[in-house]
């Protein structure tokens, strides 16, 4: 089997930026991604889902290194300051490399 | 007291006491596009009953009023309650706009006390949803170059609530009263359960925001029971100078009192993220919202009685 | 037969023969809430129409009958049953507790034949969940210091079961009969339809369990029949001592053989965790859920009408 | 214009002018489902009052539609279309098949239009539901025996629309019109509300697939719109010779004109992975769909009493 | 970037346990977590989520290793014999580490 | 505590395989899983779960190497041409080793 490392990076934010973070996320050269809904407690205090204004998201993205880290840096920069948003990176090992 | 308004403070109370009592956000959004869509097909099919010329000058000063009012909201918000300008500019855009829940109560009560108005005030609504979002966008940011006023048109018209509302006028305006006929078993008999069960709900999601009334003290909350009182006298004026009826005057009145919960903090969210949305829900949902359904809706209608007997 | 009774079947058929139909989790939860709401509501409006003295007597019946149950249970199932003492202790709780889709189908079943009955009944399907459950924590641990009844009162109280049952008893008393009249097409005319769909979903779940009837044997079945049987009896003679009509004792006979798979297992799950839920489940929802409904609710109105006869 | 079709417009607008609109899908899961038990229900109500040497031309006569249409898809789409040969067998079975959203939406044409049919067509659906599937399979692999034709026969009897129809015409037959006369008011009365809320979805499923119609072209169209008109013809061909009233063979023709988007992508998904489910859901969706419901259902009728005049 | 190594704790268990875990969680010295409702199967049987009584939820927690350590030894203390309950913790990198 | 580290397989597939991939990874020895609904987009273009058609699960296995390993040639093999699927691995440290 054809494995390779890439970077596994996950976004936990409100859902409300679905649309926004698709588009950068991808215009950064990610090529997919997968969204989940999601629930939560932060700095921000309990996001409950009970409705959207209270609804989480949790995207992943697999892509190299040098992606994550644009897509890292372009959250931070853009969102970070004014939205629930929480950012991490793992590395894992991916069949079929050439996909991402 | 009206069994939807007590469907509201058993949610209310469930919350407060932390019973794990919860509606699937699948299941309010299934209730919210059934009420939305009954809405608008009512106001729709009554809209294909009247002329252009009757409801230009009626559209013209409703959306007056929705740019008007946020511009009264925001200076007492930045010198009185010391605001910062982004908080401030976003309060304004939500008292501006209006309440598809509280209109939904205010037609719920004309029908049981078996009050007449005028059933195309759902296209008040409409009219009311977004003139205050842009108020608000400009009051925060200022008329910048900058601005990217197609995104934010394209995020304001085609949300959810405006979407659904527009749409429902549309079909009831094309179908026409036999055309709906069909369908009001959902849309039109179901109504008052389906409100019943979405006042539940937005008694929970209140209960969630009482929480933040301390750390936002008393003049949130002197805000959030004073402006919608103040709005109301406006919207009494408007309708009365309209003509419209007693019961359309006080719906105009209730749709001028009330705060936005669905649109504007979302349109808010995506155009000015600086404004901290837990302060703008506290006071529309928190205070104003159930002032409104249990004080306010009754009020404004006595208020219009009262102002309809001294002109008249 | 009825309908209702033939989708649960449907349902169990489904499952059996791994069809890929699945209610979502959300529309089981839509769909109980507005059982539970419009259970409540019914109760409450004709408890409006009661003096306190008529109640008090029969409350306190009813609810030393749910403190009994359990305790006739208990020493079956560690004796002739050889449960440990945890797994006793939580089946003894099921059965003194109450089903409240089993309340529907009797409700249904009384409804389709012409019966009357008091329709306060719901009012004891309240009275019936909690006491049972009391009785099992105390069963399975003795009477400790440790035990944090606060916790479990808060857990009991609240579960939404019951906040729902008793917010819709309220809200059904405090607006009596024409304060409902509005609300009724979602609550009333609808009930039986989504009782159905209520019923398939239980029997897609409970096809779940009947995988695990093998593996726990043969007592359990009889077990999950002979009980139900025997608390019918006592609540057809309890119901006798009320004067209670013969449709309602029969509804009170129903809810005595009935064993609960909402309020009942989630609140052993947190206080007698150690406590098998397969095994209660597998009886009460796998053995006398689809008994009760197929043959135990005609059989107990049977058997009410036969006794009535002997002592009138 | 049927309101319901302005639902669908309406859908597919939201969905072209990328609205945030969207029905949770489970709220789509349950509305499939009451549509689905509705359509079960009233033909299996209507079945209880039909002898078996009625149905059993017609039943024949039907399934042997349903195994022929593929045969004639298949060879078009293969030599004009030039599909490679999973493609073309998924598409086959697809127009062989049958769609339940233009099946109810031609039932709610004939109500609105007051014209009789035959209520049992619902049996009908069921018959041509599956052979379609089974051609497919035939043509896109040949008959090998390798093909694991027990677990088809498992995914497409046990699938959800297969399951439920099934099952809701059971019940129906069954109980009769008393028995299901309580459960009415959800399986009945709602029945036009609920298929405008399963148009609207569809509308925005529908929009999500106009843009794969650009890549594959003209062909695909062409086939889309051509195939219906064909097959109509083949099914009021067949309606006459059954002897089925007007409304009936109009219905027939409908049938016989939809292409199925949910049992059949489902089962070609498992049982023909290596075809391409967008080809088919653009033309089963994309293009046929909406012109049955929009010109189609009119069409065909009008096609009906042109040849029974003809004839008559 | 600002980036650090921390703790991603996950644990998969049993709906009922939601408000107990979420409370443990947070008095361990975790700053937030984030919820989702999965099904699954495991050593207690298959747990479909078709009601509360057989749904799972999955909680991820970010934090560093002793707060880690010190929830899953909670855990396997107070649920791990009786409740459907599965834990893992694996190595992610984080931005803003002075959030967790 | 007992910890050790296994292997997390996570696979992101259409739904519609969800019954023949879980059947799949048992058999494959895997003694559990965990499976969420999310939607995404990737080689396969957008799968926004607005229906059973377009709808994705993500699911989670937890096992040795060499059961993670039996199961990537597995999917590779069966599933990868015809479906949108994602597979990848990484490295977790669980309590209860015995378990998996
Ligand atoms: N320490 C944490 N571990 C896991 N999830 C977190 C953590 N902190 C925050 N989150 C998630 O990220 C969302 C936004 O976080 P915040 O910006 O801190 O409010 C929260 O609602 C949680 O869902
Ligand atoms: N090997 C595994 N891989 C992934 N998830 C698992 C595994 N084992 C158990 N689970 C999840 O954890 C829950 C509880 O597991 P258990 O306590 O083994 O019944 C299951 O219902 C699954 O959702
Ligand atoms: N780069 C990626 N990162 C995260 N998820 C992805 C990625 N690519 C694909 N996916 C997910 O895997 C599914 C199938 O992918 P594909 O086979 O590429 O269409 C997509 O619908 C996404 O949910
Ligand atoms: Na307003
Ligand atoms: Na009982
Ligand atoms: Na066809």
């Amino acid at each position: 089997m054809n494995k390779s490392e890439q970077q596994l990076l996950t976004i936990i934010a409100e859902s409300v930026l679905e649309s926004s973070l698709t588009k950068d996320i991808e215009q950064l050269g990610a090529k997919g991604y997968t969204i989940m809904d999601v629930r939560g407690k932060g700095s921000k205090g309990l996001r409950n889902a009970g409705w959207d204004a209270s609804a989480n998201i949790r995207i992943e993205v697999i892509c190299n290194a040098a992606v994550a880290d644009a897509i890292s840096a372009h959250l931070q920069d853009k969102y970070y300051n004014d939205y629930a948003m929480v950012v991490y990176t793992g590395t894992v090992n991916v069949l079929r490399p050439d996909k991402f | 007291m009206d069994p939807i308004i007590l469907f509201f403070l058993f949610g209310v109370f469930a919350g407060i006491v932390k019973s794990p009592l919860r509606l699937p956000s699948q299941v309010y959004d299934f209730i919210t596009l059934v009420l939305l869509i009954a809405i608008g097909l009512k106001g729709g099919v009554e809209l294909s009953k009247l002329s252009f010329f009757t409801l230009l000058p009626q559209s013209l000063s409703i959306i007056a009023m929705g740019f008007a009012l946020p511009f009264i909201a925001y200076p007492v918000l930045r010198s009185l309650g010391r605001f910062q300008r982004a908080d401030a500019a976003s309060i304004a855009a939500h008292y501006g706009s209006v309440s598809v829940g509280t209109f939904a109560v205010a037609i719920a009560y004309m029908g049981a006390n078996n009050i007449d108005y005028e059933e195309h005030v759902a296209l008040f609504v409409v009219l009311l949803e977004i003139p205050a979002i842009l108020v608000g966008i400009v009051l925060a940011k200022g008329i910048k170059q900058k601005t990217n006023w197609g995104k934010i048109a394209n995020e304001v018209f085609l949300g959810k609530g405006v979407i659904l509302l527009v749409g429902g006028l549309l079909i009831g305006w094309v179908s026409g009263p036999e055309g709906v006929s069909s369908i009001e078993p959902l849309f039109v008999d179901m109504f008052k359960g389906i409100l019943a069960l979405f006042l539940l709900e937005m008694g929970l999601i209140t209960s969630t925001h009482l929480g933040s009334l301390k750390k936002y003290g008393i003049f949130l909350v002197c805000f959030g029971i004073v402006m919608p009182l103040f709005s109301s006298v406006v919207g009494i004026l408007i309708g009365f100078m309209l003509g419209l009826s007693v019961g359309g005057t006080a719906i105009l009145a209730t749709l001028a009192a009330s705060a936005s919960y669905i649109a504007v903090p979302a349109a808010m969210r995506i155009s000015v993220p600086e404004a901290n949305p837990t302060l703008s829900l506290t006071a529309s949902l928190g205070i104003t919202f159930p002032f409104n359904i249990v004080i306010g809706i009754p009020l404004y209608y006595y208020w219009t009685t009262y102002i309809y007997k001294l002109f008249a």
